[in-house]
């Protein structure tokens, strides 16, 4: 890894709750309470973790979509929280998103060519005959057929819908590209083209990724490091390897176990957590998953732990085991 | 095959229609299978192959219009539901058959109180009492461990979380404990940790109840995690059908092969990082407009000549292992 | 909840306040004023006579002036005094306001008691010939004009009774006093009748279409009892809001219908003094009107939380 | 269960309908009173424009020799107490109801689309100036408007438009609005945003057309009740002045003295203003069940 | 047979006046339901249709004389009169109510239509409580006429003039119960009318139907005992007849004639050219077919004979340019006029043609733009509000205006001052022929009506000839009653001053 393409430190960002048909605040939702983490170039963090849990909130904030509560973005070292929105709009370039449900995320009365070339030509770097040229080559790059840059996004499939966010994305050659679950909406055997097209892109041009999912076998395949959230806190990153071979936070215990293998051999289901998702407007004190972990002692209630190194690269929020994270003994 | 009178359910042919805008089309095409007492059988495929529609002709609640069933037979416990008027259906609905749906948000109705949405589903077939329809309510909240049963049961769907609207659907369905449940895709729309408690509750009660599960996903971890038997779906036709050690040990379909090695395995360790996945080429066809032959053939590294022409049959390939391939010999090797 | 009301109470006078503006205003805008009209009738004006009753009435003041002078009488309770008759407004008013009021509120059940039933029917019967049928006689009802039908009523009783259905100030039995309204209701309420049906059913088919019916379908309820029970319940929330709207509209928009059957309410009364300037009366009389429109949108909320258990206004 | 013939029920279903004319026509079985509906706003439409064509006589003349003919040959739907003829007097009242119909839900529209798009996508304290201002204009009873505003501006063809219009200002807007606020959650609106698109962009290239098709299902309804409220104002005496036909006040004027000596004269405006509403809201309806992305296969 | 005692008479009112004294009111909406609330010191007899200085008869005056040089009349009065509230009626009430009308008064009248009707009135004296006397300036036969309208009931003094519009006072036959704006008007009987045994009827009572349907239907369908007066247009009579056959139906003349008034104070209709042209133009008999069915007059400004007693004869009369039978001839005529102005085929001369929103004013005037037509005149029809009408002509913002003159009395004061004289306030043309005016004044002082009528007619000509207000027609108008209602006359040179229904009676 080299130097951080993006920097993120303790970002927040709370939504006001609103209630009743005045629409007043009734509360606050702590989407993202205080994440932190850098990204290289070439590199692909994975971000996981449940519905909810803040994911999407991150993405947005990194490309302030949405103005962040609290915390600092630096985008190659600049920092851009608080840039207007005029002087946002070069670093617009460097950064682009794939959203999960391509459909939506496609105008239903653009073609797939206009909504291809629109960045192109809002940003006034191409027109005419070279924004078609342009468009066409980057529908070949994403593997679709330049003739279909007249469809209009409900005469393609899932996948190929799924390609034309991705063709937009790239369309302003960024260097980060924020995935918010580009696989999710899709079927496995769909999801598999995504994913190596996303692989073969950063092989070809050294895009950074960050990867949201919350399928942990998605993320895997395709992550250098992989960071999993919890209601709005990072509570465990470390490099792929390390954090699948060996995950110290009981949540990704959970996680890991919940997974189905895909072989009746193996494991039978054996579910390591119990009770439900606490709400993110009053998260419960102290450590957030207190209430649902196996370990829970006296402490996680009052104490909220701190995301520290437990070894080389791999820092988990823990009060266990003073703060390694680590279990005495898996159960 | 299994004795007869095992049987909770038997399905022969099923033949299921939509007539929609863009044209008319089989959404379930010949579909035969039986589910045993006590048995789970999965029935997988991509999104949009049938799976759902399936589940509701065994209910007769396909959406009328644009669907219809046309052709087939349906017999639970003995008796053809094809063949029963409506309110003959009525009495066998939610009481000797029952369905979870796949997003218990909007599965429930979201103006009355959990506790009434599950007495009603007692009441309409058991001659009892509010009171006691009540209390069974309450125990069934209960069952399937939602903590405070009582207060729960006095809530509207909206004051719960996704994990208890499940399982307050899961209640609901085995209320009047049924001789078979469907469980369609009861866990989709779930986080993975709540999804392993539901799946494992519902195995629970299906062992305590004895009932027949057919459960539709198209996770085929899933499938391996639960199932017996397994059904796999190609645009509206079952492609493939074995018990599921020998469907995972060697699928027979090109198309059941290709989307078991497109599955990202978790890796427990020493995947290598970027590792790119197998995929299937190509999507899947609109059912409005299928091949004339095969309608895998366009996807199918295999295909040959006689594919494109002929719809392979369904071949048993040994140890009731079913699968519809001209070339099933072959795929274990090609792949 | 207190602090809601509170609120929502604090926009209700914004908006009120709004509306003294505007229709005050917009009289002033109006050329031509009682006096005008007065002397138009007997032909010629002496300018003297003129200056004199302006000034008797106080419209030679600057309008601000008139403006605040109107909302201080009104805040104290003062309504003035009629331009026309010289009564106070109030008294004028106020009679007239029961009778609008039972004619609005028989059309509204009407409307409601015939429409809500038939929208469901055509909702469930979607596609047959009875659907058509109902969605063709509904739309019918929304293609006459109101005097036309009107008119139509009222000539036919003429021609095949011999008799005519008019408004009877006092009606001695209690029949007497329904006959008095029925008619007219539902000439209004077969419009209302209409809306309601077609909104009733828009909301019907996508409540049927929702999930949590095909589960009710799924615990072997009766076709009834899923569509009154379970899919009624969920759609009736836009038909509150058409019914409300509908409310709010009959208060100011039975003109046509009062004056084709010649009842003395509030509406003819508000066009009479519209066409005579009577500034105390029409001022008055819409105040009262927007009263009645901003309560009625304030009730449908309300209804709302009690229909729909997920919109409670709690604060 | 009966077997169904495949080939029968395809070509019932419109699997062979594609292309142009067969997917109109496919379309229009469907969409009986649809169709119908079609039917008549064309045939409307074209009456409106080939008024000077289809009419056999000026519908302006006035000649006391043939006064209150009934219908003949001659005259196809009779003539009226000033001897004009009814047939051309509908014919040339399209025009005026057409005018009526699209200039108001065109003002309105427009102005309702501006308000509401700019209400709805800068929210803040535009938002909630404009929201009150449309509480302000719906509380006001839709006829006093119409009279105080044609009263102060006398009765013509203009004055009805813009008195007809303003009711509808604040229904538009609020349509809009509140799909303003469901689009702007959009993700394609997030991902124009993300490219760096200005907001007025966004609100003219991304949302604004996707408001496009409930707009459509509202002004074809919107279309028909204003030809019922030009005719109530008429019947009020602020619709459009003599001499130009307008239906509503040939109705109603009509309605007054001749029902029984001239039903002819009531009976044809009558059924003119009908049919024109009639058609709008049957297309409106099933413009509303085409448009519908969930009724879409 | 004997006239019954008792009933009430029902009527439906064609609109809500505006309040209800007869004094400040400028249409017979308010005479009609409250004349039978007052006395006048003169009246015309109620059961003779032609009003006419011979069917002057005593009321509150027992008797009346002019002096030698008919420049005072005097009044004696009726002994042992009572107002409603009790009060006995004096001379002073009289003297109260024509200073009110003069505007000599403290209290004043909020309006006052009527003034220029006393113009030539000095001065109201009254000797003793019995005895009144009128001072004139000059001689004028006519204001026995006037007095004798509907329009000039005789008010208390002792009753302010606001409460008089409220809840009026009187010392007629019915006494003022209640009258509910767009809702009712209530009378009943006065138990103490000083005619003894009247009135027949114990009240009358008016529900105001502003539709005219409606209210028809309503009095086919036996709701109403009698429509009110001469409300019914022509066309409409054939359905009350065909619907209700037993009704009895009379048609007569309203006295109001509809009438172009020409601003000839601006281009074009400066021009005597063109305003010729355009009298030349009318085709009178067109209109008088079209919207009366042939049943309406054509004459000049006075009402025509039989039922006039002052309009030209037909001989006369078809001597003024346009009133000859040939209208192709009177066009060709026109057009050359128009010609000689600069306007033809190919220069078309454009104009508006104002008028009020009231279906009695646009349909003339829809006929009016149809028939200037044929003389290169394009006529545009501007409809104004009632409320904007007066202002607007008063301004002469206009060019052409189709306007309705009724008149209270069929005499030639009333009409030629009001509306021809220079300088008067309803002179909205603003004709000013100082000639003519002088032959008003011989006419008026004429006490002779065989002499009186010739001066009449020749003035009449000249107004015509002069284009100043041409007059198109003189309306008529069915009223219709039940066969059951007895003792109703309905006057056939005015609509103002019949309405005292005491010996109206029910046969039922
Ligand atoms: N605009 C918003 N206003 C209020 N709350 C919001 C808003 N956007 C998100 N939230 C809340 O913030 C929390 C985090 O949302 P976010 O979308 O980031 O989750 P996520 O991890 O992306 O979930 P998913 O996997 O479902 O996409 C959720 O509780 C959500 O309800
Ligand atoms: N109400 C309906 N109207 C029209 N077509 C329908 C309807 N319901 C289902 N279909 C079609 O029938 C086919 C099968 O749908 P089905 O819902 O059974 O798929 P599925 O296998 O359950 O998919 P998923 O995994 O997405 O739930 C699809 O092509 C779908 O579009
Ligand atoms: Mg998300
Ligand atoms: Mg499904």
């Amino acid at each position: 890894m080299t130097a951080a393409l993006l920097e993120v430190t303790d970002l927040k960002k709370h939504y006001p709750v609103r209630a009743g048909v005045l629409r007043r605040q009734v509360g606050t939702v702590h989407a993202v309470d205080g994440v932190s983490f850098a990204l290289g170039i070439g590199e692909t963090l994975g971000l996981v973790g449940e519905s909810g849990c803040g994911k999407s909130t991150v993405a947005r904030s990194v490309l302030r979509l949405v103005e962040p509560t609290s915390g600092q973005i630096r985008l190659d070292g600049e920092d851009i929280t608080h840039l207007s929105k005029t002087a946002l709009r070069p670093h617009r370039r460097s950064m682009q998103i794939v959203f999960q449900d391509p459909f939506a995320s496609l105008n239903p009365r653009m073609t797939a060519g206009d909504i291809v070339g629109e960045p192109l030509a809002v940003h006034g770097l191409a027109s005419g005959k070279e924004l078609e040229t342009r468009v066409a080559r980057l529908f070949e790059q994403v593997g679709l057929r330049p003739d279909q840059m007249r469809n209009f996004p409900h005469q393609f499939s899932g996948g190929q819908r799924q390609r034309i966010c991705i063709a937009r994305a790239l369309a302003l050659e960024p260097r980060l590209i924020v995935c918010d679950e580009p696989v999710s909406a899709l079927d496995v055997s769909i999801q598999a083209q995504v994913i190596n097209l996303l692989i073969d892109l950063q092989r070809q041009h050294g895009f950074s990724y960050l990867f949201i999912a919350h399928d942990l076998a998605v993320v895997a395949h395709i992550s250098h490091r992989v960071a999993v959230m919890y209601l709005g806190r990072i509570v465990e990153i470390a490099d792929k390897d390390e954090l699948f071979r060996n995950p110290r936070h009981p949540y990704t215990q959970a996680l890991l176990a919940s997974v189905p293998i895909a072989n009746p051999l193996a494991k039978k289901l054996a579910p390591l957590v119990d009770g439900d998702v606490p709400s993110p407007v009053n998260p419960p004190s102290g450590c957030a998953f207190h209430t649902r972990c196996r370990f829970a002692m006296e402490r996680c209630k009052t104490e909220r732990p701190a995301l520290v190194e437990a070894n080389d690269g791999h820092r988990v929020a823990c009060l266990l085991n003073e703060g390694t994270g680590r279990p005495n003994a898996i159960p | 095959m299994a004795d007869k009178s095992d049987l909770v359910l038997d399905v022969k042919n099923l033949k299921t229609v939509f007539f929609t805008n863009s044209g008319l089309f089989k959404a379930v095409d010949d579909l035969s299978f039986s589910v045993k007492r006590g048995e789970t059988l999965a029935i997988v495929g991509e999104s949009g192959c049938g799976k759902s529609v399936t589940a509701l002709s065994l209910m007769r609640l396909v959406p009328d219009p644009p669907g219809r069933i046309v052709g087939g037979s349906v017999s639970l416990e003995g008796t053809d539901l094809l063949a029963l008027d409506e309110a003959q259906m009525r009495a066998v609905r939610g009481n000797r058959i029952s369905m979870i749906f796949q997003e218990p948000m909007t599965s429930l109705n979201p103006v009355m109180r959990i506790g009434d949405q599950i007495v009603e589903a007692v009441r309409l077939h058991r001659n009892i009492p509010a009171k006691e329809a009540r209390d069974i309510a309450v125990e069934m909240l209960r069952l399937v461990r939602i903590p405070e049963p009582a207060r729960r049961a006095r809530e509207y769907p909206h004051q719960l979380s996704g994990g208890m609207r499940q399982r307050a659907m899961i209640a609901m369905a085995l209320a009047c404990r049924p001789a078979l449940l469907i469980a369609d895709e009861p866990t989709t729309a779930l986080d993975v940790t709540i999804q392993a408690q539901i799946l494992a509750l519902i195995l629970d009660l299906q062992k305590e109840l004895g009932t027949g599960l057919v459960l539709i996903t198209h996770d085929l971890g899933v499938v391996a995690q639960t199932a017996q038997r397994v059904i796999v779906m190609y645009a509206g036709r079952k492609v493939e059908e074995a018990s599921v050690e020998a469907l995972f040990a060697s699928p027979k379909h090109p198309y059941t092969r290709g989307l078991m090695a497109s599955i990202p395995a978790v890796p427990a360790s020493g995947v290598p990082a970027q590792a790119r996945l197998n995929e299937i080429p190509g999507t899947v066809p609109s059912l409005v407009r299928l091949p004339k032959g095969c309608a895998f053939a366009p996807r199918c590294k295999l295909a040959i000549k006689r594919c494109e022409a002929e719809y392979p049959p369904l071949a048993d390939w040994g140890g009731g292992h079913l699968a519809a391939c001209w070339r099933a010999e072959e795929v274990a090797e090609v792949a | 909840m207190f602090a809601y009301l509170v609120r929502r109470l604090f926009l209700m006078l914004v908006t009120l306040f709004g509306i003294s503006v505007v229709i005050f205003f917009l009289l002033r805008i109006v050329p031509g004023n009682i006096v005008d009209i007065l002397f138009a009738a007997a032909g010629y004006v002496d300018p003297a006579d003129k200056a004199d009753l302006e000034k008797q009435l106080g419209i030679d003041q600057p309008l601000v002036a008139q403006y605040l002078h109107w909302i201080g009488g009104l805040l104290r309770g003062d309504f003035g005094y009629s331009y026309v008759s010289e009564k106070p407004a109030l008294q004028e008013i106020l009679p007239r306001i029961p009778i609008t009021a039972r004619l609005a509120g028989l059309a509204l059940l009407f409307s409601a008691s015939i429409g809500i039933p038939l929208g469901v029917i055509s909702a469930v019967k979607q596609g047959t010939k009875l659907d058509y049928a109902l969605r063709v006689v509904s739309l019918s009802g929304l293609s006459l004009p109101s005097f036309w039908l009107g008119l139509l009523i009222l000539t036919a009783s003429v021609a095949m009774f011999g008799q005519m259905p008019i408004f009877n100030p006092n009606p001695q039995t209690w029949l007497e006093a329904f006959a008095t309204y029925a008619v007219p209701a539902a000439a209004v309420g077969f419009r209302s009748a209409a809306l309601t049906m077609r909104i009733t059913r828009s909301s019907m088919l996508e409540v049927l279409r929702q999930d949590y019916i095909r589960t009710a379908r799924a615990k072997g309820a009766s076709d009834a009892a899923v569509n009154y029970h379970h899919a009624l319940k969920n759609a009736i929330l836009p038909v509150i809001t058409v019914i409300g709207i509908e409310a709010a509209f009959l208060i100011g928009g039975l003109i046509v219908t009062e004056t084709v059957f010649n009842i003395p309410g509030v509406a003819r009364f508000l066009v009479e003094a519209i066409r005579w300037r009577d500034y105390p009366i029409v001022q008055n009389l819409v105040m009262f009107i927007a009263v009645v429109v901003v309560f009625a949108n304030f009730t449908v909320d309300m209804l709302y939380a009690v229909f729909d258990p997920r919109i409670r206004y709690t604060d | 269960m009966a077997a169904i013939d495949f080939d029968v029920e395809l070509r019932r279903a419109g699997a062979h309908a594609t292309g142009g004319w067969r997917r109109v026509l496919f379309m229009a079985q469907r969409h009986v009173l649809g169709a119908a509906g079609l039917v008549i706003m064309t045939l409307f439409v074209l009456t409106a424009i080939f008024a000077d064509v289809i009419a056999r006589y000026d519908p302006l003349t006035v000649d006391s020799a043939r006064a209150l003919a009934r219908p003949s040959l001659a005259h196809w739907m009779g003539t009226d107490s000033f001897g004009r003829d009814v047939f051309s007097r509908i014919i040339h009242g399209a025009r005026i109801s057409l005018a009526v119909g699209l200039g108001s839900t065109a003002l309105g529209g427009t102005i309702g689309v501006v308000v509401g798009l700019t209400s709805g996508y800068l929210s803040g304290w535009v938002d909630l100036v404009f929201q009150r201002v449309s509480d302000v204009l719906q509380a006001l009873p839709l006829l006093v408007l119409a009279l105080v505003m044609t009263a102060a501006l006398g009765p013509s063809l203009p004055n009805v438009i813009l008195a007809i219009a303003i009711p509808l200002i604040p229904t538009v807007a609020r349509v809009i609005r509140a799909n303003t606020l469901a689009l702007r959650e959009q993700p394609f609106v997030e991902a124009a945003k993300s490219i760096g698109m200005s907001e007025m962009r966004i609100a003219l290239r991304h949302v604004l057309p996707n408001t496009l098709a409930p707009l459509i299902v509202l002004a074809t309804a919107q279309l028909g009740s204003t030809i019922l409220t030009e005719a109530s104002l008429s019947f009020l005496g602020l619709g459009i002045p003599e001499p130009y036909p307008s239906w509503g006040r040939m109705l109603s004027e009509s309605a007054a003295e001749y029902v029984r000596t001239a039903p002819w004269l009531v009976i044809f405006p009558g059924i003119a203003i009908s049919l024109a509403v009639f058609g709008a809201n049957l297309f409106g309806d099933a413009l509303r069940d085409i448009l519908d992305p969930r009724q879409r296969g | 047979g004997e006239p019954k005692q008792g009933g009430i008479l029902r009527m439906y009112h064609r609109d809500s006046p505006a309040n209800a004294s007869i004094l400040e009111g400028a249409t017979y909406s308010i005479n009609v339901p409250f004349m039978g609330v007052f006395n006048n010191l003169v009246i015309y007899d109620q059961h003779i249709a032609q009003n006419s200085p011979d069917t002057l008869r005593p009321e509150l005056a027992e008797s009346w004389s002019w002096s030698s040089d008919n420049k005072k009349l005097t009044f004696k009065l009726r002994q042992g009169v009572k107002w409603h509230d009790g009060k006995p009626f004096t001379s002073a009430d009289v003297k109260c109510t024509f200073d009110l009308l003069m505007g000599k008064s403290q209290q004043k009248l909020r309006q006052n239509p009527r003034k220029t009707w006393y113009s030539e009135v000095n001065d109201v004296t009254t000797s003793g409580d019995v005895e009144v006397s009128f001072d004139l300036k000059r001689p004028q036969p006519s204001l026995l006429a006037m007095l004798a309208s509907g329009y000039t009931p005789i008010y208390p003094c002792h009753v302010s003039p606001a409460d008089m519009r409220t809840h009026p006072i009187g010392t007629g036959p019915f006494k003022f119960v209640e009258f509910k704006a767009n809702e009712s008007i209530k009378l009943t009987r006065n138990p103490d009318y000083w005619k003894k045994g009247l009135p027949h009827l114990d009240g009358v009572e008016y529900t105001i139907i502003t539709n005219r349907s409606t209210a028809i239907l309503a009095f086919v369908a036996g709701k109403f005992d009698m429509t009110f007066p001469t409300h019914i247009t022509i066309p409409l009579l054939k359905d009350v007849k065909s619907q209700a056959p037993n009704a009895v139906c009379v048609v007569e003349p309203t006295n109001v004639s509809t009438n172009i008034i020409v601003n000839s104070t601006s281009a074009p209709f400066d021009n005597i050219d063109i305003r010729r042209a355009m009298s030349l133009a009318l085709d009178r008999k067109a209109f008088v077919d079209i919207l009366f069915e042939g049943q309406a007059d054509i004459g000049g400004t006075m009402l025509p004979p039989p039922q006039g007693i002052w309009g030209m004869p037909r001989d006369k009369l078809e001597t003024i340019p346009g009133y000859g039978r040939d209208v192709n001839a009177n066009r060709e005529q026109a057009r050359k006029l128009m010609q000689k102005a600069g306007y033809g085929p190919d220069k078309h001369l454009a104009v508006k043609v104002s008028t009020r929103n009231l279906a009695e004013y646009r349909d003339p005037a829809v006929i009016l733009i149809d028939q200037l037509k044929s003389i290169y005149i394009d006529g545009e029809l501007d409809v104004v509000e009632t409320a904007n009408w007066f202002p607007k002509v008063a301004r002469k913002d206009y060019m052409l205006g189709l306007n309705l003159t009724g008149n209270s009395v069929d005499d030639p004061d009333q009409s030629f001052y009001e509306n021809y004289s220079c300088g008067s306030e309803r002179n909205y043309t603003n004709y000013c022929n100082k000639e003519i005016e002088k032959l008003f004044d011989v006419q008026s002082q004429e006490t002779d009506a065989s002499k009186r009528k010739p001066l009449v007619w020749d003035i009449d000509k000249k107004l015509q000839e002069d284009v100043a207000r041409p007059i198109i027609f003189h309306a008529r108008a069915g009223t219709c009653w039940q066969p059951y209602v007895k003792g109703v006359t309905i006057m056939s040179n005015s609509s103002y001053n019949g309405f005292r229904y005491e010996d109206v009676w029910l046969d039922k």
